[in-house]
């Protein structure tokens, strides 16, 4: 494998997501057939470059999560492509799978559940550090898990206790110093902040924020609080019932969104604002809830819910578009070459109506 | 919902009703403990504000600070053991709640004043169909004849815009997703017309979108059947679309209260100003770096002394340290309990 | 429902075989010693090494093993499970001629362990940490202790040193005179029934108190029902769901019981069939005593399944 | 929470772990005492009962088997604590060796079956798979058969005696508890952290070392308990059959038994003392049992909920 090679060609992305796809039996059916599959993962691309943080965002049940843990290579891939660093990891190897397990680390959502309460903090942080024997000596491995501490922000005496002394912030930081411990290229933080009250999570959020300054880190950040995304990703991929829908960098998504799914989302976040001009803006435009990935809905995923659906979008799914230079959006109405079939057919209101109820 | 109706009632909450603002509901230094292996904690601590005729009153605060132990205490709803009511009166119309014979405390529930809840997944029974379930406080409380409970069920469900209501009356609540359980909460909740509705975070566990939903829903039928509305979440943002005045607590305490243009404009409590300046927001220059409140919110079961924010706070004084602040008032409708003197400036 | 119902059966015959499997095996693992016992007991024969062939034979027990199951579950299928070796009579017949009484047994006292279990469970968990809480706590802790060989001993002997009183020898079978039959079985049926509502008090107990901890019971406080209202409509049907796992659960503990209560009041059910087998090295009436109360438990099993799919609406429609 | 870093608590120097063990022990027993009085009254029984066992060639030395004609069926006595039986041995004494026998009968029995369970347990719900498929189907299969059934069956086959007893009901309740194991392995696996591990590549030997077993440590403990009771149980009604344990040695249950029956209705005591005993050792164990469940695992005690757990987080517990 020219896996060390290409790990010095800092001009090919760090990771490569193509035509992912996972689907999982909903339950066994009679004869050991699946009753049922859930679509969680249905076609997916993206890339991070390094040094990046790239938002994985969406509604429950859009599949950012499996998303990640596919690329963590937790899940097996039902179809697709991963390249991670240069290197197919589809379908990886034994060896290769050690290597991933170092090179890529995850952040919890869970501050509670994603430490051992029966390990102290020192054994917490230093378990990958055991696990790939990075460290050599007894004093060697203390004076890694006391930098690592330092580096989150905790101090070096909090090494000998246990997670239930910590406060959900402390204990995030506790994770994500585990997370650090390897030496990673890549770390996943699923929902790191969104356990966490708002006064604690600017804490976190700060704290991610230096360390890839510091350490020059790749997040690639899987959250569904759009405030959070604006402030921590540089790129941002917009999911609906695991597909991909817009791909922007922040400015653009925040400030010219093109998808009617991601206009629709921005629009119903809250504004901390009780000003009347800036509650102009809230502006909660679909109707219905995001369908099951079991049976979900032919055509564009979206058609049920949008206020700009046709026949086209119900009969078949659209394709990612550039609509700018790194700014995707899979929509009917941003294909110039589709523009003649959306404006004859009229949006179904009967079809809207139906999915009100 | 369309853009018209937003538009309308942002316009609507600007111009606060100013009709003589009468009480519905007062709180006066209501306290709440539980008590743990190792010791008891003050859950909710001295604790008074009013909720008058008609209006959205907010009660704000992180996790651990009291708000919702502080609705479960109006209508007697603390698990007991552990949770016990020390001390307090809750006054509505005129008799005081906490003193109420059971019975009497128990005709009032969902008749007069009703609470929404947080899960809607686990806040309905599994194994009752959702009419049964939405009959039940309509038959309690006698508030529609036997033969019209039906027929006012569907009125209900189609009121929180439920479609196909007499299809849905027959379904276990696994068969709803987790809006339209929500909106059975709702109907539920507004089944007798209460004059007050306690909703206790009600869109914690839903997606943004449904939360728009459910949020215009809830505040346009309580507008419109003219209750009052205690909403108790932890999310600034809902806070400043629904609310007309704002509770913030810390710590079992209120610490400060207003309108909210007040709170969100002219902040005068370090806590508040510290929630402010660490919130991610969507309307803020891009790359502006966040400032959070450092250290935790404290345990309480061995609570800071004197003001229970100061060992947080980068305003303190010796003396916050020695003295709790008492909640005073600042204006008309501003108060706070805070030392400090802070201006628009901090 | 149909197809839930289905599937339930199907899954059965994996555990039908391997049960069978085992009540072969297991009676069948020392297959010599009943030939010795036989020949020594001259019932056949002379004691010479052919008859011991012969008899070998006579019994299908020169075969391999597996074609020695396959005749026998061949058998038992048409529901023939051979004869006996001493006296020549069908097993089946002889089985069905007893199961009758241990079923009456065991399902009066299923009954009365469920009369006594369910409501003293309900109110203990209602009435949580107050006197009527440690009364029914205190008894089932006792009842779960003593065992009920103790208990029925106690009672056939205690009685008749005070006042002279056995209890009747006679069965009279239940459709000649149904109030002789329960007398006689009332006794017995308490006994085995005491001893298991205990189980059942403490299960009903501790599902009630999760369940009252429930968010929705807290939902129907707060619509304003009475307490009444709250605990059977909302919290029993809930409790209810693992409650009924219990029976299943308990049913082979009941067969344990009925064999000892048997024993005690000297009721001719299969417990009895079963020692008296054992004594005799009877094994086509032990292997066949084995596996009937393993098909009860298992068609046992299935109802209690059944009853869940009923009480549990996302069962019956998800699956 | 004590940890803001302007509490004073964050300043106290960390005990070192090891001179922890000492005062854990103790501390765990005046909880027990404490919360559990209950607990702490069955920890005493048990006690007394592995005494008596351990010691009753002491507390009893004239022997449980001395036969002993003029002295049949004498009420209980200064000479006789609890009279004598049919052969006219001293009932104390067979009650105390009995006791001995009942404690070997279950510690090895018990030993043997958490052993079963824990390896079965762990297999079936660690790797999952075919494996916990062949495993669970025979256990299904093993757990249609009544206990008292299956252990006739099985006296039958193996004759009686006191390690085939033990054997039978080892294996008996072995396999049954393995259920029980393999759903806390099963829970066990949930947790996030398990995760986390399995996604930075520890072995499996690892994780289950460090991540599952601790947590399988508790209902392996608490199964112990209950299988001690369970067994003491199932051994005196086998020997209540005249299937377990043969008799010239002292088992309650062969003492209760129904050869000596017709001698009971003149001399009741023989019916009492025997059952007062083994009364009082399964009641001793059982609540030792309990008590140690509730305080060693809190999530079995079946409460918690929802709404009482949020309520717990709410107030910072």
């Amino acid at each position: 494998m020219t896996h060390t090679d290409s790990h010095t060609d800092v001009t090919t992305p760090l990771l490569q997501v193509s035509g992912l796809k996972v689907h999982f039996p909903l339950r066994p059916g009679l004869f050991g057939k699946p009753a049922a599959m859930v679509k969680a993962v249905d076609g997916v691309d993206f890339t991070v470059h390094r040094g990046e943080t790239l938002g994985l965002v969406g509604e429950s049940g859009c599949g950012k999560s499996t998303t990640g843990l596919a690329v963590l290579r937790m899940t097996p891939l039902t179809e697709g492509r991963i390249v991670f660093d240069g290197e197919d990891i589809s379908h990886p190897d034994a060896a290769t799978t050690k290597r991933l397990r170092r090179k890529m680390q995850m952040v919890y959502q869970d501050p509670f559940g994603a430490l051992n309460p029966r390990m102290r903090v020192l054994d917490i942080i230093g378990e990958p550090l055991r696990v790939h024997r990075l460290t050599r000596t007894r004093a060697e491995y203390r004076e890694r898990v006391m930098d690592l501490l330092d580096r989150v922000g905790l101090k070096a005496e909090m090494a000998d206790r246990y997670p239930h002394e910590f406060s959900g912030g402390q204990r995030q930081r506790i994770g994500i110093a585990r997370a650090l411990a390897a030496d990673p290229s890549l770390i996943i933080c699923d929902e790191p902040v969104s356990a966490l009250d708002v006064s604690i999570q600017a804490q976190v959020i700060n704290l991610l924020e230096d360390l890839q300054r510091d350490l020059g880190l790749t997040y690639l950040f899987v959250a569904h609080d759009l405030a959070v995304v604006r402030h921590l990703c540089h790129r941002i991929v917009v999911m609906y019932l695991g597909r991909v829908v817009e791909v922007a960098d922040r400015e653009r998504l925040y400030q010219a969104p093109r998808h009617p799914y991601t206009q629709a989302l921005l629009g119903a976040i809250p504004i901390a604002d009780p000003d009347p001009e800036v509650q102009a803006r809230f502006n909660p435009s679909v109707d219905g809830e995001v369908p099951s990935p079991i049976d979900p809905p032919p055509g564009c995923p979206f058609h049920p819910r949008c206020p700009h659906a046709t026949d086209l979008c119900r009969r078949e799914a659209p394709r990612p578009l550039d609509v700018e230079d790194g700014h995707s959006v899979a929509c009917h109405l941003h294909d110039p070459s589709r523009a003649a079939e959306m404006n004859h057919s009229e949006p179904s209101y009967q079809e809207q109506a139906r999915n009100i109820a | 919902m369309s853009t018209e109706t937003s538009t309308a009632t942002a316009t609507a909450t600007t111009a606060p009703r100013t009709e003589p603002a009468a009480t519905l509901l007062r709180v006066e230094n209501l306290h709440t403990v539980f008590e743990k292996d190792d010791g008891v904690v003050h859950a909710v601590n001295d604790v008074s504000f009013d909720v008058r005729r008609g209006e959205v009153l907010a009660i704000v605060g992180e996790s651990g600070s009291g708000k919702s132990i502080t609705a479960m205490s109006l209508l007697r709803l603390i698990p007991s053991p552990p949770g016990q009511i020390i001390g307090g009166r809750v006054l509505f119309d005129g008799q005081d709640l906490l003193d109420l014979p059971d019975d009497a405390i128990r005709q009032l529930r969902g008749r007069d004043i009703s609470m929404i809840f947080q899960e809607p997944m686990t806040s309905l029974n599994p194994s009752l169909r959702i009419g049964r379930q939405l009959a039940e406080p309509l038959r309690v409380h006698g508030s529609v004849p036997k033969d019209k409970v039906r027929e006012r069920c569907i009125e209900l469900l189609r009121q929180v815009r439920i479609g196909d209501p007499e299809k849905r009356l027959d379904a276990y609540p696994h068969e709803l997703s987790g809006g339209m359980r929500q909106r059975v909460m709702i109907a539920m909740g507004l089944a007798c017309l209460p004059r007050l509705i306690i909703a206790d975070e009600p869109t914690t566990a839903l997606d943004v979108t449904v939360q728009a939903q459910i949020l215009e829903l809830l505040r346009d039928i309580t507008r419109a059947s003219q209750s009052s509305m205690m909403l108790i979440t932890h999310d600034l943002g809902v806070v400043a679309r629904y609310a007309d005045r704002i509770n913030v607590m810390y710590a079992g305490r209120i610490v400060e209260r207003g309108t909210a243009h007040d709170i969100f404009h002219r902040p005068r409590h370090p806590y508040t100003v510290g929630l402010m300046e660490s919130m991610p927001r969507l309307n803020d220059a891009i790359g502006n770096r966040l400032t959070p409140i450092p250290g935790s919110p404290p345990d309480l079961s061995d609570p800071p002394s004197g003001c229970p924010f100061h060992p947080r706070c980068r305003f303190a004084q010796p003396r916050c340290k020695q003295e709790r602040p008492p909640l005073e008032r600042l204006d008309e409708e501003h108060w706070k309990a805070c030392w400090v003197n802070l201006d628009d400036t901090h | 429902m149909g197809f839930y119902v289905l599937r339930r059966l199907l899954a059965l015959i994996p555990t039908l075989f391997i049960a069978s499997v085992i009540a072969f095996t297991v009676v069948r693992l020392v297959p010599g010693d009943v030939l010795d016992l036989m020949l020594s007991e001259n019932v056949y024969s002379s004691g010479a090494p052919e008859d011991r062939a012969q008899l070998e034979q006579a019994l299908g027990l020169d075969k391999p093993l597996y074609q020695q199951y396959l005749h026998w579950a061949g058998d038992a299928l048409q529901g023939d499970l051979g004869e006996s070796l001493w006296r020549n009579t069908p097993v089946t017949g002889e089985i069905a001629a007893r199961l009758d009484v241990t079923l009456e047994l065991g399902i009066l006292a299923l009954l009365i362990a469920l009369a006594i279990g369910l409501p003293i469970g309900i109110f203990a968990a209602v009435r949580q940490e107050t006197l009527g809480d440690h009364i029914g706590r205190t008894f089932s802790i006792l009842a779960l202790a003593m065992p009920n060989f103790w208990l029925g001993t106690l009672v056939v002997i205690l009685p008749a040193l005070w006042w002279g009183w056995s209890p009747p020898n006679e069965l009279v079978p239940f459709f000649e005179n149904p109030l002789e039959n329960l007398k006689t079985f009332l006794l017995p049926s308490l006994i085995l029934g005491t001893s298991l509502s205990a189980v059942i008090m403490r299960m009903t107990r501790t599902m009630m108190l999760e369940v009252l901890r429930q968010d929705y019971i807290r939902t129907a406080w707060a619509k304003g029902l009475r307490e009444r209202r709250v605990v059977l409509m909302h919290a029993v049907k809930n409790a209810m769901i693992p409650v009924i796992t219990l029976v299943g659960i308990l049913v082979p503990i009941l067969f344990g019981g009925t064999v000892i209560i048997e024993q005690i009041f000297r009721l001719p059910g299969l417990g009895q069939l079963l020692l008296e087998a054992v004594s005799t090295r009877d094994y086509p009436v032990i292997t066949g005593v084995f596996l009937v109360t393993g098909v009860v438990v298992m068609l046992v099993n299935l109802l209690v399944d059944l009853c869940y799919g009923y009480l549990d609406p996302k069962v019956r429609y998800d699956r | 929470m004590s940890l803001s870093i302007q509490t004073p608590a964050a300043a106290a120097p960390a005990t070192p772990p090891r001179r922890r063990a000492h005062p854990k022990t103790l501390r765990f027993l005046r909880r027990l005492c404490k919360e559990r009085p209950l607990g702490a009254l069955g920890a005493m029984i048990c006690l007394v009962l592995l005494l008596t066992g351990l010691f009753a060639d002491v507390i009893a030395p004239e022997g449980f088997n001395a036969i002993n004609p003029i002295e049949r069926l004498k009420a209980p006595s200064a000479e006789h604590w609890l009279g004598t039986d049919q052969l006219g041995r001293d009932v104390f004494a067979r009650i105390v060796h009995g006791a001995q026998l009942s404690v070997i009968v279950a510690f090895a029995a018990t030993t043997l079956s958490i052993v079963i369970s824990a390896l079965l347990g762990i297999l079936s719900g660690y790797f999952g798979g075919r494996l916990d498929m062949i495993i669970q189907r025979l256990v299904d299969g093993w757990m249609c058969f009544p206990d008292l059934i299956l252990l006739i069956v099985a006296v039958a086959v193996l004759g009686p005696g006191t390690w085939q007893v033990i054997l039978i009901l080892g294996l008996l309740f072995g396999i049954s508890g393995s259920r029980i194991i393999r759903g806390a392995v099963l829970s066990a696996k949930q947790n996030v952290y398990v995760h986390a591990a399995q996604s930075m590549g520890a072995s499996s030997p690892r994780i289950l070392l460090k991540h599952i077993l601790p947590n399988v440590m508790a209902p392996l403990i608490v199964l112990y308990t209950t299988r001690l009771a369970a067994v003491i149980l199932a051994e005196s009604g086998l020997s209540f059959l005249g299937l377990g344990i043969p008799p010239p040695e002292p088992s309650w249950g062969g003492m209760l038994s129904l050869d000596g029956r017709s001698y009971m209705f003149q001399a009741p005591w023989l019916a009492i003392a025997p059952g007062i005993a083994l009364t009082v050792a399964v009641f001793g164990i059982n609540m030792f049992g309990d008590a140690l469940r509730d305080l060693l695992d809190p999530r079995m005690r079946g409460g918690g909920g929802r709404y009482l757990a949020r309520v717990k987080r709410t107030i910072g517990s």
